[in-house]
């Protein structure tokens, strides 16, 4: 069975990418909006391991630069989320929309 | 060996033992009075400051992930020097607040974290002190709990600062893609220069200049900074800008310093926009700290100038620039805290009058936007022509007479302030306010730093001497 | 033969009397005031005799020539080399006899002013700057240079400016000193002009080495500047008549003439000091002083003094014979009289005989200041008594004050130039000297002079007989012995001065010459004054209703006249309309609106971009994350097609 | 003598005003000061002779030069030529003038002393640098304390004058920064490193495309200063809503920051780029003479009448500057002085009438000499000064820079001096009008019969003055001698223009 080409690999994440910049862009709901960055960053992941595994296979740095996004995105997303919460209580809701009283 | 581990990440160390310490002292069952806790924690930090300048060892460690060298030892100083005098001026604050300790641990884990960026030598560990120094900072801005506008603020600042990291990770994959490496100094190796490359430096530039807030990357600043507790408005603006910049000289002298003249004029567009932008909105603002956010985003842009002279001058220049801009910043921000704690007013119009009732106030503030704007005989005027003069070394004179003329749109918003203060009549100003001591302590240094720093010239030569460029 | 250092003197005593009297007159010498100025200028007026005596008869001549003679320079700003303000004293014939007439004419009027101005509130302040315009005039007449000459020129113009405007609490004194200090400064400009010229080609300011270096045939100085032209004029033409201009402003020539009428609201001596003898004829000194340069290197402009004086001349006299206003009619005829002086010099040549005409104007010059004054003063014991200027409040005062009367007929019959009074030689020297040069000029002269008779003996007899006198004038007398001597005074030299041998001391280029006039010559003049005189006596020795019926007859041109041909008005519309509402007015609303509106448009500029471009700070973090993208697109975007 | 002191007495007074108790305290210790000041300055005079005359021939004397930031080749350079004694002399005068009119100063007397030494010393260091970044630092630390005199001290619509006034100005000093940064990187010492020493640059000869560049900017800069058409709209507001002691300072001190440094720094470094652009400066300077004579004319308030006065008075420095001839540049310099000394007199009359009457509308006013005789005197004479009356300061330096400008003996340069002259005319008109409607006529107003005349400080601040004025116009010769020797350095670097 024959290997799939790195391009299709950097393809899928590209559009996982953009697909995740399209749901930040779209979405209203904060937590979407938190999962579509999580999309990107899974993008990068993929970027990272499918580098490492087809061009630089005699040293790790992709697939430990993976690990560490990963736990980093854990730790964003947590914060976000408590952030989020913090917010519902006095907004009431969860949509970007409703925190819109600082502009100009 | 052992010696050199400590010695060479000593700020490091230091910060986690304040940190270690806080931690027992929350879990602790003892209970702790507010005043004595910031009084000792400023007395930690004050040793923190001063003992950061002793026993320093350049070198590297981890095989070149994370090397220090005089200039970062230099430049980690003034950070610990800023947060001394943020959290001096947060008293007022915190002395009413309950989560103070927590404050404060999430507070030096993000100086912790731009340590790691500063003296990074790769990527993955810049990510790391990228991503340690935003992400707590976002749990910061939400500090005020109960403030609808303190929460908002967070979530716009964690929900863009995510992703800005997402898109300069991206060009981080594709960089390592293309040189397959992580190390600065091999990636400059490997740079020429091609139109990836291109793509992947616009990409990493971006995330660069949202941390920085240079336009269009800076919607999200006069937000959070408005938003933000004062004393997290004035750590975003003065430290983690000054953090970022550093290691923002460090990756474009020493990585791309291949794409120089390409990214020399991206630097000259940004700018150009940065200052003009920032200037006219901030002729419009009511609210100081959103006033200052976006007067800050202009001097951003005056600082770019010094550093696209891509000389020694340039890259001394911006640092002491960038400690002028701490002084000065702080103590604006130092005023604006002790008013917003004791009367929550916040607005430019607040201050109508403000010289009858508080003159010594009014004049720390006036002082610091005199130095802001660049007015001798404060330090702001040596510090802005500096960078200027870095600037125009280059001979790019359309950039210069655009900034100059933009300094007068700056002298106009900055007076403007001034002029409330001094010469508004109000009926109702604000009452006299009693400032404690480490406050006043806090504005005495930075006048002092205001005053001093432009005339004592070896301030400026010692960083030139140290400018390894 | 050096000059003694006592000339300097002349000048020095009355300002030292201005300082003290200006410091501290209003304190402590409120009423001595009149003593110290009148003593201070008694000593000067001796002093002035005493150079005159010593120049003339002992040290002025040189082997039969009066020599220019410069006692003293001193050098006070240098411009540049060669080219310097210096303050010198240059002594010859005009200078000299200026020296006497200014300083004695001034002494007459400070003994006068003793009890014309007695009881004034500001009487310390009176006499300083009587101190003041005589150091100035003194000061004018002994210049050694030319711009030291503008210097002293100013410093007359604003002590006239000081004494017009005494009663400064009257608008219309008040108005008129703005006027004469107004309308001379813009002469003065001219006066200014011409210096340049003159200095820059004859790389001098010195009156000697300039006319040396003007006149002397083939000097490279006068060929450069006869080379250099503008508008087709030789540079040497322009700078003499902008400095003519200067000298006519001053001395009220035709169509700069319109402050001396006005300038009579000052008190009346004043008039009779700056306005009749000594200020007014310091263009007549100017054009005299550079007469070698007009004369020798440029007739034409010459002849632009000659005509300029002769209309002068002609009609203030037409303009005088209609005013009813008694100082009025006398500063027409000072301008009119003045006007022979400026075209006597017009009509001279330099050398010997021919130089009959410079001679004239100055004898004339020297007679007038007396007869003038002591119109003046005689008028001002008129008002002093009336008090009134004008004619129909008069009448009859013959028996009321006989010396006033008496002197004042003298003046008149001095004036008219009857012999043998001195009005009459000085004049004939003129008419002399312009009928053998210009015809045309010699019969303006002649009618001028018939004119001149009529109209001082109108006013002669409407002032002291026509009606008769109104009895409760009767009380006070007619004044003290203070304002009587100066009368008589002047009275007596009215009289003799046509006896001075001023032909053998001053002509143009200091030879003596003959200048005696054959009997025949002087019989038309003399008879056409005669007819005017009979004439006036015809229409206003007894009040009746002729005049009118003549002045009903002569119609518009009478109105005219006596409206002084509207110059005024002129004068009024080019200020007011043209230079006020034409450049003025535009001007500073053009600052106001355009210039600093562009400023305030920049301001308003930003402001309204600032507010234009605030929406894109929407507040919806889903925006921030779209500029951001978008920033990034743009770099991408800009770099592919701006980056070169 | 050392001129460090210069900076060091006004320092030290400001610091001394600080501590002090209360404001008779306050104004003794800035009175006391300024006259310090004014003894140091004859007393350099006086050195000055003495070195010449002990032959000393150096362009410059009492130098004193310590580096600083010295990477950057910036140096704290310090000396006076015969212009800048001149220039301090005047500064000097009118420090203790403006002081004293400002004696009964009550609101935040501290404050306001404060600022009014610190505006001095702004001057005294300009002055006395003769290094273009000391020149400049000192330059914009006058700018702020005129803000705030303006803004908080002033009258009328005060803030917008002052804000007007600040960003006016800051604009000039940006204008000056790209022009020195342009002199600055094209110039090569022997070390082959860049300088901001007038001297070193001096004899250093910029590339005249590179003049060309920068000398519109820095002598704009400079300039805008000395109120340049079309930037004199600072000058009318910011002169009529400030204080006494401020107009006074800002029209008789800080225009001339201006023209010296058009002089000092545009004029001497860049030669050939003045001459290339000379006819641009007189066309300028023409219009500012005329144009603000015109303007004043129909000026209804006196401090207006004075402050276009002022634009059409600094005009004659320009024209001055712009002729380029030995005696008109000389002339320049006297103008400065005569013109400081007084335009600020006339801010002190007006000062004195407007602080009795409280209006300074010409209309409301009238008659005044018969009730404050002395001040009507000193207005009058200021007056008469500023229509160059001979033996007024005035006259010397107008007919100097007239003798001067006819020397280019250009057709343009004749037709402009000749419209400067008629702007004597003009003068004279709104001098005699403002004087003829406030000093003389009927007294308007009643309650006016009551006012005090002048007290002492008012009578010894204007007698101060004066005697400048007189000094100057009656004794010329030494300043002409002090002057000389400067201006000649200066035209020797421009290269003769025809002239004899």
């Amino acid at each position: 069975m024959s290997e799939v080409p790195l391009t299709h690999i950097l393809f899928l994440s590209t559009c996982l990418f953009f697909i995740g910049i399209y749901g930040l862009f779209t979405r209203r709901n904060m937590i979407t909006m938190l999962m579509s960055i999580e999309l990107m960053l899974n993008s990068v992941n993929i970027n990272f391991v499918a580098f490492n595994k087809y061009l630089y296979p005699e040293k790790l740095d992709g697939i430990f630069f993976t690990i560490f996004v990963i736990t980093i995105a854990a730790a964003e997303a947590a914060v976000a989320i408590a952030i989020i919460i913090n917010l519902y209580r006095s907004h009431h809701s969860i949509d970007v929309e409703d925190a819109t009283e600082m502009k100009y | 060996m052992l010696n050199e581990y400590l010695q060479v990440l000593k700020f490091e160390w230091m910060l986690i033992a304040i940190i270690f310490i806080l931690l027992f002292i929350k879990v602790g069952s003892k209970e702790w009075k507010n005043e004595t806790l910031l009084y000792s924690i400023n007395f930690l930090l004050l040793a923190n400051l001063i003992v950061g300048f002793f026993y320093n060892l350049p070198g590297s460690l981890f095989n070149g992930m994370f090397h220090s060298n005089d200039l970062i030892f230099l430049q980690k100083s003034i950070l610990n020097l800023g947060v001394y005098l943020i959290s001096l001026i947060a008293y007022p604050w915190l002395k009413e607040h309950k989560h103070l300790l927590e404050f404060y641990i999430l507070l030096l884990s993000t100086l912790l974290g731009m340590f790691f960026m500063i003296s990074s030598g790769n990527l993955l560990i810049f990510y790391l002190g990228l991503e340690l120094s935003t992400i707590p900072l976002a749990a910061l801005a939400n500090f005020d709990l109960e403030k609808r506008k303190s929460s908002e603020a967070a979530m716009k600042m964690i929900i863009s600062s995510a992703f800005s990291s997402a898109l300069m990770l991206f060009g981080i994959s594709l960089l390592y893609g293309v040189t397959g490496s992580l190390f600065f100094n091999e990636i400059a190796l490997l740079i020429h220069g091609g139109p990836m490359e291109i793509f992947i430096f616009i990409l990493i530039l971006g995330g660069f200049s949202f941390k920085m807030s240079v336009v269009p990357f800076h919607l999200w600043t006069a937000d959070v900074y408005e938003g933000a507790p004062v004393a997290v408005t004035a750590y975003l603006s003065v430290i983690s800008k000054s953090a970022i910049l550093f290691i923002f000289m460090t990756v474009m002298f020493t990585v791309f310093r291949n794409l120089e003249p390409q990214w020399y004029f991206m630097i000259f567009l940004m700018s150009v926009l940065t200052i003009l932008i920032g200037n006219l909105f901030a002729i419009r603002q009511d609210n100081m700290k959103r006033f200052l956010a976006f007067s800050s985003i202009a001097q951003v842009g005056f600082i770019l100038i010094g550093l696209s002279g891509v000389s020694k001058m340039g890259m001394a220049s911006v640092i002491y620039f960038l400690l002028i801009y701490l002084f000065s910043n702080i103590a604006a921000f130092g005023v604006i805290s002790i008013v917003s704690a004791s009367t929550g007013k916040e607005n430019v119009s607040d201050f109508k009058g403000f010289y009858k009732t508080n003159p010594f106030l009014s004049w720390v503030l006036a002082i610091a936007l005199f130095s802001l704007a660049g007015v001798p005989p404060t330090a702001g005027f040596f510090g802005k022509f500096f960078l200027i003069m870095a600037g125009a070394e280059r001979g790019n004179y359309v950039w210069i007479i655009f900034a100059a003329l933009n300094m007068i749109i700056s002298f106009y918003y900055y007076l403007r302030v001034v002029k409330t203060m001094f010469m508004d009549e109000n009926e109702n100003p604000i009452q006299k306010i009693l400032v404690p001591a480490l406050p006043k302590l806090a504005m005495m240094i930075c006048l002092l730093g205001i005053i001093c720093t432009g005339f004592l010239s070896w301030i400026y030569e010692t960083i030139y001497n140290l400018c390894n460029f | 033969m050096s000059h003694p250092i006592y000339i300097a003197l002349i000048p020095i005593i009355p300002l030292a009397c201005f300082f003290v009297l200006g410091l501290f007159g209003r304190k402590y010498f409120t009423n001595s005031a009149g003593i110290i100025g009148t003593l201070g200028l008694l000593s000067s007026t001796l002093l002035s005799l005493v150079t005159a005596y010593e120049y003339f008869f002992v040290s002025g001549k040189i082997n039969g020539v009066y020599q220019k003679i410069e006692v003293v320079k001193y050098t006070w700003l240098e411009f540049s080399k060669g080219i310097s303000i210096d303050m010198g004293i240059l002594i010859d014939p005009i200078t000299v006899m200026m020296l006497v007439v200014v300083s004695f004419v001034s002494l007459m009027v400070h003994l006068f002013s003793l009890g014309y101005m007695k009881g004034e509130t500001r009487f310390a302040t009176y006499y300083a700057f009587l101190a003041l315009f005589t150091f100035s005039m003194l000061g004018l007449v002994l210049s050694s240079n030319i711009f030291q000459i503008y210097l002293f020129w100013e410093l007359v113009g604003v002590s006239s400016f000081l004494l017009i405007g005494f009663y400064f609490e009257k608008p219309s004194a008040v108005a008129a000193s703005k006027k004469a200090f107004i309308v001379t400064r813009f002469a003065d400009l001219g006066f200014l002009i011409g210096i340049l010229i003159l200095s820059f080609y004859s790389h001098t300011l010195d009156f000697g080495v300039l006319i040396e270096r003007l006149t002397s045939t083939g000097s490279p100085f006068l060929i450069a500047i006869n080379a250099a032209s503008f508008l087709g004029v030789s540079a040497l033409t322009w700078g003499l008549l902008l400095v003519f201009i200067g000298g006519a402003g001053k001395s009220a020539m035709f169509p700069l003439h319109i402050w001396l009428p006005d300038a009579m609201e000052g008190p009346t001596p004043v008039s009779a000091l700056i306005h009749a003898a000594t200020m007014v004829v310091a263009g007549v000194f100017l054009v005299a002083r550079l007469f070698p340069v007009f004369a020798i290197s440029n007739p034409e402009a010459l002849q632009v003094v000659m005509y300029t004086g002769a209309f002068s001349a002609f009609f203030a006299a037409v303009i005088a014979c209609t005013q009813t206003d008694i100082k009025r009619v006398l500063a027409y005829s000072t301008m009119s009289q003045i006007g022979y002086m400026m075209f006597a010099l017009g009509v001279s040549k330099y050398h010997g005989e021919e130089g009959l005409g410079y001679m004239g104007s100055m004898f004339h010059l020297f007679t007038h200041a007396f007869f003038k004054s002591l119109l003046f003063l005689g008028a001002g014991a008129v008002i002093h008594m009336v008090h009134s200027n004008e004619m129909k409040d008069m009448g009859g005062l013959r028996k009321l004050m006989p010396i006033t009367h008496l002197s004042f007929l003298i003046a008149c019959l001095a004036i008219a130039g009857i012999p043998p009074f001195s009005g009459f030689f000085s004049k004939e020297e003129i008419l002399m000297a312009s009928f053998e040069s210009n015809k045309l000029v010699y019969a303006v002269a002649l009618l001028t002079s018939g004119l001149t008779a009529f109209y001082m003996f109108r006013l002669y007899y409407s002032i002291f007989w026509s009606k008769e006198a109104d009895t409760h004038q009767a009380h006070h007398g007619e004044g003290t012995w203070t304002m009587k001597i100066p009368l008589i005074l002047l009275a007596i030299l009215a009289v003799v001065a046509g006896f001075a041998p001023i032909s053998s001391w001053i002509t143009a280029d200091g030879n003596p010459i003959n200048s005696s006039v054959p009997i025949s010559f002087s019989v038309l003049p003399v008879s056409l004054a005669i007819a005017g005189i009979l004439l006036a006596t015809r229409l206003f020795k007894t009040s009746n209703e002729l005049p009118q019926r003549i002045a009903i007859q002569l119609g518009s041109f009478y109105t005219a006249a006596s409206r002084k041909f509207y110059i005024d008005e002129v004068y009024i519309f080019v200020t007011k309309k043209v230079l006020f509402n034409l450049i003025g007015r535009p001007a500073a609303w053009f600052d106001k609106n355009i210039v600093d509106g562009l400023m305030n448009l920049l301001a308003k500029l930003t402001a309204s971009l600032s507010e234009l471009i605030k929406g894109y700070q929407s507040g919806k973090v889903q925006d921030y994350a779209l500029y951001f993208f978008g920033g990034i697109a743009g770099l991408i975007i800009a770099f592919i097609y701006l980056w070169k | 003598m050392n001129l460090t002191l210069f900076l060091l007495f006004p320092l030290f007074t400001a610091v001394a005003i600080l501590i002090a108790q209360n404001s008779k305290q306050i104004r003794t210790i800035a009175l006391g000061g300024s006259l310090l000041q004014l003894g140091m300055a004859v007393k350099l005079l006086l050195a000055y002779y003495k070195e010449r005359a002990a032959g000393n021939t150096s362009q410059m004397l009492f130098e004193y030069i310590q580096n600083w930031f010295t990477p950057l080749g910036l140096q704290y350079h310090i000396g006076v030529d015969g212009i800048s004694i001149a220039m301090i002399l005047l500064t000097s005068f009118i420090v203790v003038a403006g002081i004293l009119v400002s004696w009964n100063m009550e609101t935040l007397s501290k404050e306001f002393f404060f600022l009014l030494v610190l505006l001095s010393l702004g001057a005294y260091g300009f002055f006395i640098s003769l290094d273009i970044f000391t020149m400049f630092f000192f330059l914009e630390v006058a700018v702020i304390p005129k803000f705030l005199l303006i803004g908080i001290w002033g009258s009328g619509k005060k803030e917008y004058s002052a804000m007007k006034l600040a960003l006016m100005l800051m604009g000039g000093s940006a204008l000056i920064m790209v022009g020195i940064f342009g002199i600055y990187f094209n110039s090569h010492t022997s070390t082959g490193a860049h300088t901001f020493d007038i001297l070193l640059l001096s004899k250093m000869n910029i590339p005249i495309e590179i003049q060309k560049l920068f000398f519109p900017f820095a002598f704009l800069g400079f300039g805008i200063f000395t109120a340049i058409f079309p930037f004199h709209t600072w000058v009318p507001d910011g002169h009529a809503s400030a204080p006494t002691a401020a107009s006074m300072f800002l029209a008789g001190i800080s225009m001339k920051l201006g023209g010296y440094g058009c002089l000092r720094v545009a004029t001497f470094l860049m030669p050939d780029a003045a001459h290339a652009y000379s006819l641009v400066i007189i066309l300028l300077a023409t219009i500012a003479i005329i144009y603000g004579a015109f303007a004043t004319m129909m000026q209804t308030d006196l401090k207006y009448i004075n402050a276009y006065s002022s634009v059409s008075h600094c005009g004659f420095v320009l024209l001055g500057i712009g002729m380029l001839t030995h005696t008109s540049i000389t002339g320049a310099v006297m103008q400065m002085v005569s013109h400081g000394l007084m335009t600020a007199l006339f801010f002190a009359a007006i000062g004195m009438i407007y602080s009795r009457t409280h209006t300074r509308m010409v209309a409301q006013l009238g008659g005044l000499l018969k009730i404050m005789p002395f001040i009507s005197t000193v207005f009058v004479i200021a007056g008469l000064s500023s229509l160059g009356l001979p033996g007024f300061s005035g006259f010397v330096s107008e007919m100097t820079i007239f003798m001067g400008s006819w020397q280019n003996p250009d057709k343009m340069y004749r037709l402009a001096t000749i419209l400067a002259c008629a702007s004597i005319v003009v003068t004279a008109v709104y001098i005699l009008r403002a004087a003829g409607k406030t000093i003389m006529g009927p007294i308007t107003n009643q309650s006016y019969e009551k006012l005090s005349d002048a007290s002492w400080n008012e009578k010894f601040a204007a007698v101060v003055l004066i005697s400048g004025i007189l000094i100057v116009g009656i004794a010329p010769f030494w300043l002409i001698n002090l002057i000389e020797p400067g201006t000649e350095i200066i035209i020797n670097k421009l290269g003769a223009v025809i002239s004899h």
